[in-house]
């Protein structure tokens, strides 16, 4: 016998667009939300640029992070100038004339207008070793001079080029924060799971754990756990040991929401129908709740990199977390720690104004994922 | 209810041993001691211990004991006679540095707590009320600044910006010449000049995460069936807004509030060292940079005991304010 | 209650003895039990082959619970379920793995009632209608999406929509969706939990109807879960009336609707609001006095006694046995001194 | 369209002139409410039946003025008069004024569907029927505790002086149906809009609301406009009767002619796809074909000519048809009213 169906066309065949719509992937859906973010997208793609020019700081950098310049210190930033007095000239900066007042005995720093200094791209520097494999002397830009140099945000107290060292501590700082949330992604995934999908007195004493953990006050926490880190360590395995000591007290936001997720998803009649039709565990958990809640855990985590950026700059500051010689965001943060030095040279404070870029970009681009995240929501 | 408080009560005591156990392991943690690093120190100033000499001074402060003896020893001197121990970087009891600074930091938290609420509340029903609009947008993004910029760094611009715009002495919270003049109406000042600092530091922080947890609960809120029942009984919208969904959505804002005051405890350790307040943040960060383990296990049990005792209030809060936990 | 013998009636697909099933109440920071739920307590009952058994009840019987002890979607907590295979052999759930089950569930599925919740919404219809021969590895890729086709061709939606997501159909076609998937590996029975409660009158008539063709095509045998009265009578050859865990009154369905042996029966079929004006409720109707008895803490004696407008001192005391009476079965005390009223046809 | 500006008849309660309500959605904008009039008299029931995306509860909450802010009133006229001799024409009034508020609440109640959350959780039954007797009718404390309680005893729920300390989750669904009662019905309306206050109920505490509210009208004689999907309640407790679909009225009657006279195809079509309590076993329902359209795309003409049996091509797809009257007040949108072939029902 015929079976009815549904005699009235539904939909006549659907024109392209929604055709497209009914058939989009479930990332492609994500993807479509959240451009719609534009702030979300415009924090992506300043991300994805800054790794990349963290990646290669060696290349992207005109100097080395410890290359001093006695005669070149608290020199402020140099604006890059176009037109020389109303002439095209191509990127270029002024000479620097250093004087020093006779009185006081205080360096000041003046603007040449006589001498320009024309930017150049691949020019020949100090040597390193690119991505540390290949030994090599040449840098993105520069100037070719003797004695002056380019340093777009000034330098330090050694005459460090603070561009340099910028680059070179968002390497620390970014890999802090997404290692640290590697760690603690591991730690929050493993317990949230086991506590959201086989529940009972499991998850209630996993849950009492994290209750513990989180009854103790973050930064004192933080700060006596860093403080017991001897001096004396591998500068490298103190900043595993400080970024594993971040990610101890993030893992349980991360273990709450992925509790939260396989709880609800536990609970949705699709996974039980896959169960009915015979599919293993194994199969139901990667087939149909870890797809569900990889978009949700990756907003999740998002949001997770800037608390351990921000733990890792406030501990370095004070002194307690990485120490030089390993350059990092909270490292040269220190040298703008009192009042002096800030009025003397407030371009000191750049890291601080990276940080907080930093920090906002993470927090976009998480809230546009946790927006697009679920396409579905009815 | 009762039943309920009492429960919530006797769990608060495993979490403090297990609290103040972990605050001694803490100061326990880094290899060597206290003697260590005294000795260290002298030697810097040209003078030297003997072995001998360390020894003995173990054996006086029973650095030798198993950590568990150790604990114990700590422990039950604070709970029986209030005796935290001995500072031995400043060779005085603890109990005697710690309550006047713990006093200050709690007065400071407390005024930055009180003003976190009076901007975050009406400001969060506002640009809720008000989705999308120019006041909604401004304040989201000064929540997200306020998310963005370190305790730390705030601090420090707002000193900087003090000293060579206002040209005011910052740092501290008193002029050096007031310090240990009487209390007077111009000293009163002084500390007022100093106060806003800190203050504005800490409530900037909180008020900027507050604002957009008040808005989120508001606009989940506003969309409740309940609130249309509110509107067709005749009720105008700010009698509605603040009867109804208000009173639903500050119940997830009061459980905040035992943690508000630890997290301003937390945020206030780096923005005192930053603006040398004489409150416990420096002092807790001298103790543990010199191993001063009585010091700074006293400062981090105290800090977690308040915690504990925060997440308490707020329980307790939460179900004196909202009927469906109260006869849950 | 359970009968001697462990053999299965001839016509039967499944026999469902002393079923039961409760969730344990917990309480505190570390899950402590405090007491059960009793969602499902000693029910018994055959489904014959090709035959539909309506199961009816208000929230709260228990009625989906049963179909999902049935399906094993969970551990019982006592009794058995027997199931007749394909082949004639005659399998004991009760006790099976979830291994052991698989080769069974090939010929048992389940039509959910949520038309939203129950299809993956990250999965295109092929991939939703396709797993369960994935599963059990019935055919190759090309195959399957053949297969996949025809289903959807079944249950009248086109075959091309297989690579669409969900989110491209309304209520009614994904209830269709949810259709085919139980279908792909050709069972025997399924179980239909509130499948057209939340439907649209029109889309619901359409669906019932597929749902006939399907079990006349196939030869399906259904249980049918729902509060609905009308689509029960409708659509069931046979019902089960559910209260708070226990069944009340199992029996053929037009012989019950015409006049049922149990006060919830009776107050259940008058409390139905009619299409037909001229046949307004008041007067007939019967309205029930207080709630639905609280799972967790039932009345003493019959469960229904408190709201039973003909209880007596014996019903406060003593729980009735369910027992045979007139070709059907009942649990209540005043069964045979009872005259109640039916639906007038 | 011209707007009827003659004054209303003097039974007449509320009424609804050519009312437009239109949706700005990301997807386009959506035409909810399309043309709708109809009209209550004073004490009586007018049932407002459609399925979903009919545009049943957005018209009643047109007359609250109660829109979400992404609604646009694209036209029409509301008149309701709150006692005899007065009339207020609701839609010209500012949406948040004194004089719409008065109405809310003091002329007009309103219970919802969702009696687990149209209550405030954090508010007791007694503060919140007190905050609205205080608000219409400038009383005291005192004052509107008496009358919280006896309105608590006029829904029959038990123990009313305990009642109003109780919480909305500290009762069950029927209970907190009964308070919502109480309180739409606190100041005496005129008229009391019930947008499907049955639908989440179980079918014994559904009959229990309909027996209350009936007996309330009788008692306190206000009119009801009650909406649903369900034909027997409408049957049950309306006497006029107005069909919905897709944003029009289809049909208006008095509930006998709707039953057993329907003029529009779309009514009849709905009648015939229920399944009857005790209707002589049929083995397959009538159906109407395809499926309710998407708001964003509704068909030209006639909205219900791609699914209606007699649809006349070149007709009811390209012009949308008039009003045709009938007598006893009966009216249907259709092209073919009154000259359908006579069908049994």
């Amino acid at each position: 016998m015929a079976i009815e169906t549904l005699e009235a066309p539904v939909t006549e065949a659907a024109p392209g667009r929604e055709e497209q719509l009914y058939t989009a992937k479930p990332w492609t859906l994500i993807w479509w939300r959240f451009r719609q973010h534009r702030l979300a997208v415009a924090s992506l793609v300043f991300l994805v640029l800054l790794c990349v020019a963290a990646i290669f700081a060696d290349f992207v950098s005109p100097y080395t992070p410890s290359s001093i310049d006695r005669l070149n210190t608290f020199s402020p930033p140099r604006a890059v100038h176009l037109f020389h007095e109303g002439a095209f000239k191509g990127p270029f900066v002024y000479a620097l004339k250093r004087t020093r007042d006779p009185e006081t005995a205080r360096v000041t720093y003046e603007a040449d207008r006589e001498e320009i200094l024309p930017v150049r791209l691949f020019v020949r520097g100090e040597p390193y070793r690119f991505l540390g494999l290949v030994p090599t002397d040449l840098h993105l830009f520069g100037v070719d001079h003797r004695r002056q140099r380019i340093n777009l945000l000034g330098t330090d107290s050694l005459g460090r080029d603070l561009f340099t060292r910028l680059l070179y501590g968002a390497r620390v700082t970014l890999s802090a924060g997404l290692v640290g949330v590697a760690f603690s992604f591991v730690l929050g995934l493993a317990l949230g799971a086991v506590s959201g999908y086989y529940g009972g007195w499991l998850d209630a004493g996993i849950q009492r754990l994290m209750e513990f953990i989180r009854s103790i006050p973050t930064i004192p926490l933080w700060m006596g756990l860093a403080a017991a880190l001897p001096i004396a360590w591998d500068p490298l395995f103190v900043y595993v040991l400080i970024t594993i000591i971040l990610s101890l007290i993030g893992w349980t936001h991360l273990a709450r929401v992925v509790r939260g997720r396989f709880f609800s998803l536990k609970t949705e009649d699709y996974v039980l129908a896959a169960r009915l039709a015979g599919a293993s565990e194994y199969r139901v958990i990667t087939k149909h709740m870890l797809p569900a809640m990889t978009s949700y855990i990756i907003a999740a985590m998002t949001l997770a990199v800037p608390e351990m950026i921000l733990g890792e700059t406030a501990l370095s500051f004070l002194g307690l977390g990485l120490r030089p010689p390993v350059v990092s965001w909270g490292v040269l943060l220190q040298e703008a720690q009192n009042l002096r030095t800030i009025s003397l040279a407030p371009w000191l404070l750049a890291p601080g104004a990276a940080v907080v870029l930093v920090v906002l970009a993470f927090n976009f681009m998480g809230d546009g994922l946790r927006d697009a995240a679920d396409p579905y929501g009815r | 209810m009762l039943g309920y408080l009492t429960k919530r009560a006797l769990w608060a005591i495993p979490t403090l041993v297990f609290v103040s156990f972990i605050s001694f392991v803490i100061i326990q943690l880094p290899p060597g001691d206290y003697i260590t690093a005294y000795a260290a120190q002298l030697r810097h100033g040209g003078e030297y211990l003997t072995e001998a000499q360390e020894a003995a001074m173990r054996q006086q402060y029973g650095l030798n004991d198993p950590i568990l003896v150790q604990y114990w020893r700590w422990i039950s001197n604070i709970l029986l006679r209030g005796d935290f121990g001995h500072s031995l970087e400043w060779n005085a009891p603890v109990s005697s540095l710690i309550w006047e600074r713990l006093g200050l930091t709690l007065a400071i938290s407390t005024l930055s707590m009180v003003f976190t609420w009076i901007i975050a509340i009406p400001v969060g029903v506002y640009a809720a009320t008000r989705q999308y609009s120019l006041f909604d947008y401004l304040f989201t993004i000064f929540g997200f600044l306020g998310k963005g910029i370190p305790d730390f760094l705030l601090a420090l611009i707002l000193m900087w910006l003090g000293f060579t715009w206002l040209n005011m002495d910052v740092g501290g919270l008193l002029s050096p010449r007031y310090e240990s003049a009487p209390w007077t109406f111009d000293k009163v000042l002084n500390l007022l000049s100093h106060l806003w600092i800190p203050v504005v530091v800490l409530a900037t922080g909180g008020a900027a995460g507050l604002i957009r947890v008040m808005r989120a609960n508001m606009l989940d809120e506003m969309g409740k069936p309940y609130v249309e029942t509110a509107y067709a009984q005749g009720l105008s919208e700010r009698q509605v807004v603040w009867g109804y969904p208000v009173r639903v959505a500050l119940n997830p804002f009061i459980s905040t509030v035992g943690w508000a005051l630890p997290a301003l405890f937390s945020g206030d350790v780096i923005t005192a060292v930053v603006l040398n307040l004489p409150t416990t943040g420096p002092l807790l960060l001298q103790a543990l940079k010199m191993q001063d383990m009585y010091l700074a296990g006293s400062f981090i049990l105290i800090l977690s005991v308040f915690t504990v005792v925060g997440t308490l209030v707020s329980d307790v809060l939460l179900a004196w304010s909202d009927p469906r936990i109260r006869y849950a | 209650m359970t009968g001697t013998t462990n053999a299965m009636p001839e016509d039967a697909l499944i026999s469902v003895s002393s079923l039961k099933k409760y969730f344990p109440v917990t309480r505190g920071w570390l899950q402590r039990k405090v007491g059960e739920v009793k969602a499902v307590d000693d029910i018994s009952f055959d489904i014959r082959r090709g035959e539909t058994f309506g199961l009816v009840g208000e929230s709260g019987s228990g009625k989906s619970t049963v179909a999902r002890l049935i399906l094993r979607a969970y551990m019982l907590t006592g009794g058995s379920i027997k199931f007749r295979r394909a082949d004639g052999s005659v399998t004991d759930l009760t006790d099976l793995s979830d291994r052991e089950l698989r080769p069974i569930r090939r010929e048992m599925q389940m039509i959910f009632q949520d038309p939203y919740s129950s299809l993956d919404p990250r999965m295109t219809l092929l991939d939703i209608v396709g797993e369960p021969l994935v599963i059990h590895g019935v055919g190759s890729r090309g195959e399957i999406g053949d297969r996949v086709g025809e289903l959807l061709g079944l249950v009248g939606l086109r075959p091309e929509y297989a690579t669409r997501y969900p989110h491209a159909f309304s209520g009614g076609q994904r209830q269709r969706i949810g259709i085919a998937r139980a279908l792909a590996l050709n069972p025997s029975f399924i179980a239909a939990d509130e499948a057209v409660s939340a439907l649209d009158v029109s889309v619901a008539a359409q669906n019932i109807n597929l749902l006939q063709d399907l079990q006349e095509k196939f030869g399906l045998t259904y249980l049918f879960i729902t509060h609905d009265l009308g689509m029960v009578e409708h659509i069931s050859d046979r019902i089960g009336v559910m209260y708070v865990g226990r069944m009340v009154e199992l029996g053929d369905t037009a012989e019950i609707f015409k006049k049922p042996l149990h006060p919830y029966t009776e107050a259940l079929l008058s409390a139905v609001p009619q299409p037909d004006p001229r046949r307004r409720a008041s007067g007939r109707r019967i309205v029930l006095k207080g709630e639905i008895a609280d799972l967790a803490n039932p009345p003493a004696g019959c469960a229904f006694h408190p709201r039973c407008p003909y209880a007596t001192d014996l019903c406060k005391k003593e729980v009735p046995d369910l027992r045979p009476l007139g070709g059907r079965e009942v649990r209540c005390h005043r069964a045979e001194e009872l005259d109640l009223a039916g639906v007038e046809a | 369209m011209s707007v009827n500006t003659t004054p209303m008849p003097p039974e007449r309660l509320l009424e609804l002139d050519d009312v437009h309500v239109h949706f700005s959605m990301r997807e386009g904008l959506v035409r909810a409410v399309n043309g709708v009039s109809y009209h209550v008299d004073r004490g009586k029931v007018l049932g407002i039946v459609g399925e979903s995306g009919s545009g049943k509860s957005v018209t009643a909450r047109a007359i609250m003025r109660l829109l979400s802010k992404n609604a646009i009133e694209a036209g029409g006229r509301i008149r309701f008069r709150p006692e005899p001799g007065k009339e207020v024409e609701i839609s010209s009034l500012p949406r948040d004024g004194r004089q719409v508020r008065e109405l809310r609440g003091g002329h007009i109640g309103m219970i919802f569907q969702e009696p687990m959350t149209a209550l405030s959780p954090v508010h007791s039954i007694g503060t919140q029927i007190m905050r609205t007797v205080m608000l219409h009718r400038r009383v005291g404390k005192e004052a509107a505790r008496a009358r919280a309680i006896e309105l608590l005893e006029k829904v029959q729920l038990p123990k009313p002086t305990e009642m109003i300390e109780r919480y909305p989750h500290q009762l069950s669904g029927g209970m907190r149906q009964r308070a919502m009662i109480a309180l739409a019905l606190s100041c005496d309306p005129a008229l009391l809009i019930a947008d499907e206050p049955t639908t989440a109920l179980d079918v014994t505490t559904e009959a229990q609301i309909l027996e209350l509210l009936k007996s309330l009208q009788a008692e306190m004689g206000m009119a009801i406009v009650f909406i649903t999907h369900n034909f027997g309640v409408v049957a049950d407790i309306a006497d006029r009767v107005a069909v919905m679909y897709l944003g029009r009225i289809a049909e208006t009657g008095s509930v006998d002619d709707i039953f057993y006279k329907p003029k529009h195809p779309y009514t009849r079509a709905l009648l015939q796809s229920i399944p009857r309590l005790g209707q002589a076993p049929v083995r397959r329902l009538k159906t109407i074909p395809g499926m309710v359209p998407d708001p964003f795309n509704a068909p030209a003409g006639c909205a219900f000519h791609p699914r209606c049996a007699y649809a006349v091509p070149g007709r009811c797809d390209t012009l949308v048809p008039e009003v045709s009257l009938f007598p006893g007040d009966q009216s249907a949108r259709c092209h073919l009213a009154g000259k359908l072939p006579e069908e049994v029902l």
